[in-house]
């Protein structure tokens, strides 16, 4: 399972792999909103919060389609199917990996574009510890999402539209805690309910991502 | 002798050798006594206080990230025309580079603009299209890494450098039209006119713009005579491999 | 360590394509598929590995011991050889890439980057990883498509070596592989005429 | 040409061709938006013209990379490089389908998401001329995106970063149409400089496109 | 309607591979290149046809006159066999669909989608692309990967009879095709010793 982790850590970070790419994404887009919204400070801070969430999302989605449809592609899914690990297991490992490539990275940079989007003050904290909570969700649901589609080529669209009506109710309590924190109101409750599902997701998830690979494969 | 000679490797190495030295302690000179005359022995101004030593590292950064850009595009050119390899390898190492630039000149300006705007930042069309600016250099330093081959990554882009000097432009034009922003307008170059630069900024700020200009200089030799030989590296490792 | 295969039907897009297939393979016994293009080697193949289920009958063999090679070889493009081959060892806790390389001839091209093989390099490869999965039982899809002369000679003595050692093999193929002492089977008899009966997920059901 | 133009288009419609998805994935993030920037109709109806056009944009570009990726994939684009139509037109072409199986869908649809977004009444008419006259453009521009980054496995996010940037002025003037438009301003100079750079993309791209491409090839 | 190489080197990965290389090519003659896998074969065929520039040398053919047939076949999976092959024709302007498939034995498999093909069935629904781009020079790699023995023989037929209508054909191939009437090339002497002078766009220049 380490060989795997590390493989697909690799993988990611040679020429081509894409690591650094969700970061670039999430900053195009926090520069594009204002781009179509319009530059008055007042109303990018009230959306601040929203976007910042989605736009992590977004970074997190247009990476999801790596993670098992190459392996499918030159066959190195089947072999894995038949490998002596079990399909869940890998399945967990690969979400691990898409999380440290993408949904890490996210969170540490997430402050620097608050700045862009002027974010109020006491944001930044409570931005960092959602992101922080939530992308492992986004990982682990992705990773579903991506298992169910791996037999569609090219089915990045798709995967999107799988996957996005799943994320909601991680982006909601996500951005409800940013917003509350950025308002210096009490973000217990909706913070409580992002770590459960986050933990629910990273716990339940693998199993239902290993049973659609192994449909996939058939 | 053709200018193209420096076009062959080899020639463009021995040259850099011949060049660096010159060229790098020049840099590091102008750079110390731009930054320092600049910094110690300068008045603060009457409304921005000490905040206005910034523009001894702001106006030279955000120039040269704009010239590098412009340098990328005539190497490019190069390239696609004549295809030889210096100049391909030249845009490639001006990038990041050039990319640093424009990540000072917006780290100085956010600096600046906190004291004086009340903001880290603001989406004024200066500020906003030196952004753009930077998506442009990643997204042309992400084409360069994730293309193996290296005369395909050169081939693409060049490609991308000359189509997105035109988008850059565009963006310019729209981003003004977007908004109309707080940052001032260029005065440097309005030597003689009504509200010039304060002279006892001009002439440390001038220094400073050469050293920078000479940095630049000095960091595209040195990592363009890097990426010639890294290449001649795996020519070489994998001719043997051939054998 | 034995390979038994009862009164097997696998399918194919839900149409039964090959129907009571019965053999056993004891170890360091080699059988060789033969049937027309189309016929279900590959499905089979597919089935026996645990990769789909079969329409019916029974595959009995020891857990853990079967290694699946099939058209595509599972190679990661920017991996280097060395480093496609190692993952593959460290995922089923063996090692003798080292061999490995030797045996299939890729001792020079070690370090080169998988997407810079040949079509009959990275065909190596591919075979390459079956001696570092450490199973007995082989199946093969079509091992020597784009092989050269020599190289089809070298992955035959692999083949000979491994079934010297007590592995088994299955290899589909429509080339002559010089292994004399394989046992051949020929597909053509276990063509499915649409006789199987509706079963458990299976579209026949609606018939 | 035409032969290609009606391959492109059945292709799209077959299963798994990805028609109308798109449009889905539009719907999605103008429901995602409002749940992620909280619901009060002030603060949507002003970011209305932007977030559509942001939408318009990201619907296009994650159906990009199946302009030519599939093809280079399975050896058709070899098989379309020696054959007897000049790549630049068959670049063409194929942008063309792109526009009508995602631009086309997109600008039909758009009015009715305005509608979630509280767009203000007069808004609708300018959003469609500027949706009708800027998706040209962005399938225009994602062909040539799409071309430069064919020789990258899965590079749906390299293929974001290099096309969005691109984006920028079309995502600028289009959503000031709207934005005028909505206020009941006058919309002319936005609007024809909107037709300028999608006439001047659609004249020049393809030939940078098929450079890009026999790049790749080679 | 001839294809003249002259003196002609080939790189691949910025490396010379084959160096020297030169023959004709008349109406109705057939080549076959042999050579051990990595030789350089599928990057001679990608030059000739045009796809990559040669480091040096010429190659002169009518235009518009090469139809090449890679490794991979170009068939879009969720087109039926039919489709696949009109879309061919019109893009080459050419008729005889049927009885392009009616010559690679795929007239039962019209409507089949080609997703549901098997390897072999594949490969002949690629070949048969040959016959409807109506072009005298073909170029093939390794045509016959996956062809089971009747289809070699079917393909060889073709070939054949391609080359009795004035047609011309190189083929890269590592078995034997029955076409005893082809001239043998051993690409083996041509493999470059890495001797080619510094050129435009290429790696040496930095040697
Ligand atoms: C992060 C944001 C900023 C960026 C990207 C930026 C960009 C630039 C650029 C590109 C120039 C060179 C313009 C030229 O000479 O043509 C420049 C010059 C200048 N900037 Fe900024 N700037 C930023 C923030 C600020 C702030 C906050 C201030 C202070 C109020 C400021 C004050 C100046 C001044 C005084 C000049 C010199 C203009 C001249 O006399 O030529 N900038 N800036
Ligand atoms: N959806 C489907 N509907 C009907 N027939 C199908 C479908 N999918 C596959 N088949 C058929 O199933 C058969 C079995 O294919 P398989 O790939 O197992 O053949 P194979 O023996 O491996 O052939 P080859 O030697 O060409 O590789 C083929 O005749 C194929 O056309
Ligand atoms: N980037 C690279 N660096 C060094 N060598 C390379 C690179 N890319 C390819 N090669 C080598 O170029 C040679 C030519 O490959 P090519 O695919 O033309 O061989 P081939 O004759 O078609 O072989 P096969 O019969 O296996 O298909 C191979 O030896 C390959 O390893
Ligand atoms: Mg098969
Ligand atoms: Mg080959």
């Amino acid at each position: 399972m380490i060989a795997l982790l590390i493989r697909d850590l690799r993988l990611a970070l040679r020429a081509g792999g894409g690591f650094g790419l969700g970061l670039a994404f999430f900053l195009l887009l926090a520069v594009l909103i204002p781009l179509g919204v319009g530059p008055e400070g007042g109303t990018l801070a009230k959306i601040a919060p929203g976007i910042l969430w989605v736009g992590a999302l977004l970074a997190c989605l247009l990476s999801l389609d790596r993670i098992f449809a190459l392996d499918f592609e030159d066959g190195s899914l089947d072999l894995l199917a038949t490998a002596p690990i079990p399909l869940e297991g890998a399945v967990a490992v690969k979400a691990l990996a898409h999380w440290l490539v993408t949904g890490l990275p996210l969170t540490l940079a997430a402050p620097l574009l608050g700045v862009l989007l002027h974010l109020p003050g006491q944001g930044y904290g409570w931005l960092l510890a959602s992101l922080a909570l939530g992308t492992p969700a986004l990982s682990s649901i992705g990773a579903f999402g991506a298992a169910l589609v791996v037999g569609v080529k090219r089915g990045g669209l798709l995967l999107s539209l799988l996957v996005l009506p799943l994320y909601v109710p991680t982006l909601i309590f996500g951005a409800e805690v940013v917003k509350r924190g950025a308002a210096g109101m009490d973000v217990g409750v909706p913070l409580a309910l992002l770590a459960a599902i986050t933990l629910g997701a990273m716990a339940a998830l693998p199993f239902a991502s290993a049973l659609a690979l192994r449909i996939n494969l058939r | 002798m053709s200018l193209w000679e420096y076009a062959n490797p080899k020639k463009f190495s021995e040259t850099a050798a011949r060049v660096l030295p010159v060229v790098a302690p020049l840099a590091g000179l102008c750079l110390a006594v731009g930054l320092i005359w600049g910094f110690f022995f300068t008045p603060e101004d009457y409304k921005q206080g000490a905040t206005v030593k910034i523009i001894f590292l702001h106006v030279p950064a955000a120039m040269m990230a704009i010239n590098a850009w412009i340098m990328m595009l005539v190497a490019s050119l190069v390239w696609i025309v004549r295809r030889h390899h210096v100049s391909a390898l030249a845009a490639r190492a001006a990038a990041p580079v050039g990319m640093v630039f424009t990540l000072i000149a917006l780290a100085t300006g956010a600096f600046w603009g906190q004291p004086m705007w009340g903001t880290w930042w603001e989406w004024d069309p200066r500020l906003t299209s030196f952004l753009i600016l930077l998506l442009f250099y990643l997204g042309y330093i992400a084409l360069w890494q994730a293309v193996e081959d290296p005369d395909t990554a050169a081939d693409l882009t060049g490609v991308l450098c000359v189509v997105g000097s035109v988008f850059a432009v565009l963006s310019r034009y729209a981003v003004k039209f977007w908004n109309q922003g707080l940052h001032q307008d260029s005065t440097i170059m309005k030597v003689g006119e009504k509200d010039p630069l304060d002279p006892a900024y001009y002439w440390p700020l001038i220094v400073c713009l050469i050293g920078i200009v000479a940095l630049f200089v000095a960091l595209v030799l040195l990592r363009t005579v890097t990426e010639i030989r890294l290449r001649r590296l795996a020519v070489i490792e994998a001719r043997e491999k051939q054998e | 360590m034995e390979l038994v295969v009862q009164d097997l039907a696998v399918a194919r897009g839900g149409l039964c394509v090959l129907e009571g297939l019965g053999f056993a393979l004891a170890p360091g016994a080699a059988l060789i598929l033969r049937g027309a293009n189309g016929i279900g080697k590959t499905t089979l193949l597919r089935t026996l590995a645990g990769l789909q289920p079969g329409l019916r009958g029974t595959i009995s063999a020891p857990p853990e011991s079967i290694a699946y090679a099939a058209h595509a070889d599972g190679l990661k493009a920017t991996l280097t050889v060395t480093e496609n081959l190692a993952f593959w060892a460290a995922v089923h806790g063996t090692s003798g890439v080292e061999a490995a390389l030797a045996h299939m001839n890729l001792t020079l091209l070690r370090d080169r980057r998988a997407a810079n093989l040949s079509a009959g390099q990275k065909r190596r490869l591919g075979l390459a990883r079956l001696l570092v999965s450490g199973r007995p039982i082989w199946l093969l899809d079509e091992p020597t498509v784009s092989l050269d002369t020599a190289s089809v000679a070298l992955f035959g003595a692999v083949v000979r070596a491994h079934l010297a050692a007590g592995g088994a093999a299955v290899i589909a193929t429509h080339i002559d592989l010089g292994l004399p002492e394989a046992q051949l089977l020929d597909l053509t008899p276990f063509r499915a005429r649409g006789e199987v009966q509706a079963s458990h997920g299976f579209d026949e059901a609606f018939l």
